[in-house]
């Protein structure tokens, strides 16, 4: 699975992409971002707060039931500020 | 139309390009976002847009796609930039054209609402203080919002 | 700032000079009017704008101030031609620039409403079947009346 | 008392402008659209619907109440149809 980081959350984590494989239980998004919060306090300090955290499977926006499986494209980032 | 570019755009141009050799198009309605100088009591050097390739360009489309099924639009260009900004710089562009004002008005203003609130950007303000990224805007959200009551 | 003139106008260079050299504008609205070619069910040839010189400048000046005193505007501009135009013309341009784009989009539409409704000039269009007055429109006396609800 | 006439109004009266001197009576713009439908057909025809005759005096939009005195410049036209 691809990961990808924008924003604060790329500063926090400390990388902008990296490749995972997430055991075989993380099975949604929000068991995802359950499962990146136990691998350092990095990630458990960018994804404390579900407000602060936005999520696209393969580039479109998804909610947290959202499903995710090994070969996708997700990005976390907080709320966008464009315009 | 929808462009994601580091390079600046030209209204004046972009205007003219949709418009030219036609004559069934009333109203023309344009905004332009610029980068402020002052945030809050903050003065800026410089601001970074930070974006998703890929992602960005599908968020555009999809938003330009919904102006287009709810008004009677001749045309519709969003111009986004990112990359290293200075006080002043142009931003964003939008541009809608229809044989009525208010449709391209509306549209217009939709659109800039929307883009704010769902194409995946991110502004990093370079300011005296230091680097600081811009929060969202509650009232971004709220102007987004009204657009579903319809 | 308000101008009345024949000859044609380029929005861009109009939006370049309002905003150059300034770095607290966010936001800036334009729109442009064009000839249609058709006027309902009738091709037109050519249209003349005939006004009032000298009561017109008064009436746009009013209708600036106006807006002005409503919405935290830094800078406005309208332009309006007269004489002989072409299907595909341009006609009327009004560019308002704010730092808040809300503020910037309602003036830039309550000008442009109230222009039409308020603003002394009169289209002749040249069609097929002869040249005829246009009608105001009701959608036009409703629009501008939005805005005294306000 | 300078008379303006635009559109169709200048059209049907069949002049720009004119100046005339409206009897002692005449101190309204109600008075003056009336004494003017007397001068001719062509000014009745013009004049016949008030809600098609809009009037400025001293080029300020001004309702049918409003006083009109000799040196006035009065503008009449029908509903605008710019921008």
């Amino acid at each position: 699975m691809k990961l990808l980081y924008f924003a604060t959350l790329r500063q926090k984590i400390g990388t902008a992409e990296e490749n995972l494989d997430p055991p075989g239980s993380v099975a949604t998004v929000a068991q995802l971002v359950d499962w990146l919060k136990t691998r350092g306090p990095n990630y458990a300090a960018a994804l404390s707060n579900p407000k602060l955290v936005r999520v696209a499977v393969n580039r479109e926006y998804v909610g947290y039931a959202h499903g995710v499986a090994p070969g996708d494209e997700v990005a976390l980032f907080p709320p966008v500020t464009g315009g | 139309m929808i462009r994601v570019q580091r390079e600046d755009f030209d209204p004046g141009h972009e205007i003219a390009a949709l418009t030219r050799g036609r004559s069934d198009i009333g109203g023309v309605v344009s905004f332009i976002g610029l980068v402020r100088e002052m945030a809050g009591a903050e003065k800026i050097k410089a601001m970074t847009l930070e974006h998703y390739p890929g992602m960005t360009e599908r968020a555009l489309e999809a938003i330009e796609a919904e102006a287009k099924q709810r008004w009677p639009l001749d045309a519709v260009l969003i111009v986004h930039r990112y990359g290293e900004l200075k006080p002043g710089d142009r931003i964003v562009l939008v541009i809608t054209a229809s044989a009525h004002r208010d449709a391209a008005f509306d549209a217009c203003r939709f659109l800039i609402d929307w883009l704010k609130t769902q194409a995946p950007f991110w502004k990093l303000e370079d300011t005296e203080s230091g680097p600081r990224w811009v929060e969202a805007k509650d009232s971004d959200d709220q102007a987004a919002a009204r657009w579903k009551a319809d």
